[in-house]
């Protein structure tokens, strides 16, 4: 792997997905999303850019909401979330996301939690990431077995949607309009045909794919020195992990 | 209202087939109630989960009391899958009413309210409309050509959380979990568990006054120390990671479950 | 977001012909800023007010800045009608827009809720009905012949209130006048004047956090000690009745009103 | 008057009236129905009954509320709020009240603050006392110029209602079907004539017209001793006028 490791790598990723943004809601359990806004906000500081606010849900003590479970639904429906992760047990190439469950509805094969807010904060946030670390056919499929909250929609408020796609293999940018994914890169590691292996549903892709663009050293010793010790205090288990495989790819 | 009794006699409160509504995990789930409502056996529950639910639920669907499951997810979190609940949904167990959880949160507000409706973003092309055919899509009345989903009103026959104290008049603290207010003015019916009972009245203050939920809405309440063990309870403890990820293992199969459960309300009562 | 500032630099968020929130009495009346707002003179005001007003209404009123007044009521209280806002009505010299408290509550929280509208009871035969043209009726989608009002959603420009502490990162004591955090919710850009700046964060204990609008929602903050004389603050003073009676006395004739004005903004500086 | 005061009878007459309700929203200008609310709160504990809920809207120390300025609107529409009290510059025969002015809205010849809550309150609260102490045809007119809240409503949702109407003067039923008050009784000092005299709208009366029922010896008692050192915290000046024209008419 040589100067990061690939969780390194997808931080820096989210960080520079999330670039503009001033509040992004993350979850409590989600600590790759939680690294990379956290990344950007420190990397925003030493800029002297506008401060970025993020909310980690279900946290007690970084949880800045005050009216209860449903102040992130009324605070995304009023403009104010500019960013947030979904993630899914399946996603299709038209960018809709089961989080329900596999095989004929309601007696699931294999079923999941559920949609939580997904059909809603997917309609409303502006930039929604999809975020999900294993890249395979599995999750990748040419067609959700249930739509949770689709990818596009026509006729309707929507004035959110999905931005990019995050895997630990490549990234993807969605194209709206004609309902498609385009492969952006493949990272450290990977080609564009393991992506193409592993991926169940069509997308586009240039002749030559570039590989993931590493992250500097700036963003590095950041990402090394203060984000991790801002992770230590909600994500301590994953603080340690990152520490390990740095230690590990050394 | 607010009447302080014993454990026993605010679990009878929830009949077989009442709608019951229960709290997310981070909002004080009362696990001490849970373990006596499910020795009364009340069958055909219709849980409510605002919006999700985990142990609390998945015990509940365990013991084959859920007829009808109306939430926006079950998880145990960082311990997994809900093993009684996946199992449940396979065999088509109870009827599943799947959520999203700003439309729980719209439907109680609505209850709330004294409104038969609330409006709400999104949902639309989604499977979840296609199987709650009680959400409609209607016109908004205000601009041409903009369908909107409404949600009718929830109004839970019981609701059910576990909290921090009340006071002898039975004002219960609530802090900032204010779904637990728009959970309570929705039921008919509020009944709380509490780690303590403050002798002072938690409305002296301005400062406490704003974390509280008015005696006016609570039904009934029993002292029941580390009442969310093994969750853990906001601003007291933290959860038991280490018995949820037990139950997890163990509630894989019935008999596991059944293992777990005998006992259960003896080694709640031990925890406090 | 939450940035403290001078009551000057604060005042000038108020533009001419924005929609402008303000509070009841009981809620913490930002007069200091008042004052300050007038002597930018930002005419043609929408005063959107949550639901009723007093004394500062009725200033904006009678220095002829309000072009369109959204209430349930204007009233002095003790102190009896409010003499510019009677004034103002007879000759015609703002569009009224008359309301009833739990409609301005249902726009504001449709505002909140990024929902076009709120259905709401009641209304129906009312004369409301009539000059409210804004305000429709609907079948309800889920019972046959259930006629119900809808009220469109109320998006102030600006909201402004006085309260008694902020902290440096911009939280705002509110305790539990929880119209405030849905008027904050609903508007573009909130403003708020205070007592005095807590050193301590507000949201630093489970306690305060249950009574703080968080600095998300404010857009500027500025110190004005005993900022809503003549009216009072919430835990803190009781409202001047002697000055709002002298008000209302001088207040009868548009040459009064003006005399009373003449100094009000040193006078009420003075009262700190 | 001899015994009690016009006040303590009206007192009285609002405990009578709200006999048997869980829970009243009073205004924290309203002593009269306030001390009437306390005084069947005083009454029921005596005899162990259930007891009175008092909700005094507006003040700092008897508000029990804590959601805010909504939560009467939403505690009454949950069907909490047993009995509320209602007045209005002009009331006319069918129960409608004005509260906005007279002559032609929106340029009133005279105005008044506004409808408050009038326009939810009087549709939901079952019980609603119309109150209003000055009795004469300039209040009670034929039609009212303006209706802030009908009296009566069909095809509509409507569980709330006048219950009756209580005056200086006199104490009125209110028949729905009927859209018509009739006169129950007149207070101790007025005669049936008095009271046509003095209303400017048709209503239904016996032939003879009997005084209103004197508060007895316990309910004066209570009045004169718990209940006004009760009012005497919320309404300091009230209960000064209490004692002082009790004194005045001893």
């Amino acid at each position: 792997m040589g100067d990061y490791t690939n969780r390194e790598l997808l931080i820096a990723c989210v960080a520079d997905l999330l670039d503009g943004i001033r509040h992004v809601a993350v979850g409590a359990s989600s600590p790759i999303p939680a690294a990379g806004a956290m990344l950007l906000r420190a990397r925003n500081e030493q800029a002297g850019k506008p401060r970025v606010r993020i909310s980690v849900l279900g946290s007690e003590e970084h949880n800045f909401f005050t009216n209860g479970g449903a102040e992130l639904f009324d605070c995304t429906a009023q403009g104010r979330v500019d960013a947030f992760f979904l993630g899914g047990g399946q996603i299709d190439g038209e960018a809709n996301i089961n989080l329900v469950g596999t095989g004929d509805y309601p007696q699931s094969d294999v079923r999941w939690p559920g949609c939580f807010g997904s059909a809603f904060m997917y309609y409303l946030v502006p930039r929604v990431i999809l975020f999900r670390e294993e890249h395979s056919s599995r999750v990748f499929v040419p067609k959700v077995d249930y739509v949770s909250a689709p990818g596009t929609s026509e006729g309707i408020v929507r004035p959110g949607g999905p931005h990019a796609l995050l895997t630990g293999m490549a990234l993807f940018s969605f194209d709206k309009t004609r309902k498609r994914f385009a492969l952006q890169s493949a990272h450290h590691g990977f080609t564009a045909a393991d992506v193409k292996a592993n991926t169940g549903f069509e997308y586009d892709a240039a002749d030559i794919v570039p590989e993931t663009k590493a992250p500097n050293a700036a963003t590095l010793t950041l990402l090394r020195g203060r984000v991790t010790e801002e992770l230590s205090e909600s994500y301590p288990q994953f603080a340690e992990l990152l520490r390990g495989e740095r230690m590990a790819a050394a | 209202m607010g009447e302080i009794v014993s454990l026993e006699e605010l679990a009878a409160e929830v009949r077989p087939g009442c709608k019951l509504a229960v709290p997310a995990d981070y909002c004080g789930v009362a696990m001490a109630a849970t373990a006596a409502i499910i020795a009364n056996r009340p069958d055909r529950l219709h849980v409510v989960c605002v919006p999700v639910t985990g142990m609390q639920g998945d015990m509940l669907i365990g013991e084959g009391l859920v007829g009808v499951l109306e939430t926006s997810a079950v998880t145990l979190g960082e311990a997994g899958g809900a093993p009684r609940f996946q199992d449940a949904v396979k065999k088509g167990s109870f009827r599943l009413m799947d959520a999203t959880c700003p439309a729980v949160h719209s439907g109680l507000i609505a209850a709330q309210k004294g409104v038969p409706f609330l409006p709400i973003r999104g949902i639309i092309g989604s499977d979840l409309l296609k199987t709650r055919a009680d959400w409609k899509i209607i016109d908004n009345p205000f601009a041409k050509g903009d369908p909107i989903v409404v949600v009718p009103a929830i109004q839970p026959d019981v609701a059910i959380f576990h909290a921090p104290e009340a006071d002898r008049l039975g004002n219960v603290r609530i802090g900032r979990r204010r779904e637990l207010v728009t959970m309570a003015q929705a039921a008919k019916a509020t009944i709380v568990t509490v780690e303590r009972i403050s002798e002072t009245s938690l409305l002296a203050t301005e400062d406490s006054a704003a974390g509280v939920l008015p005696a006016l809405y609570v039904t009934k309440i029993a002292v029941a120390p580390r009442g969310a063990w093994p969750l853990g309870l906001w601003g007291e403890y933290a959860v038991d990671s280490a018995e949820i990820a037990r139950y997890a293992a163990m509630a894989k199969t019935p008999e596991g479950f059944a293992a777990y459960m005998d006992g259960f309300a003896r080694r709640q009562r031990e925890a406090a």
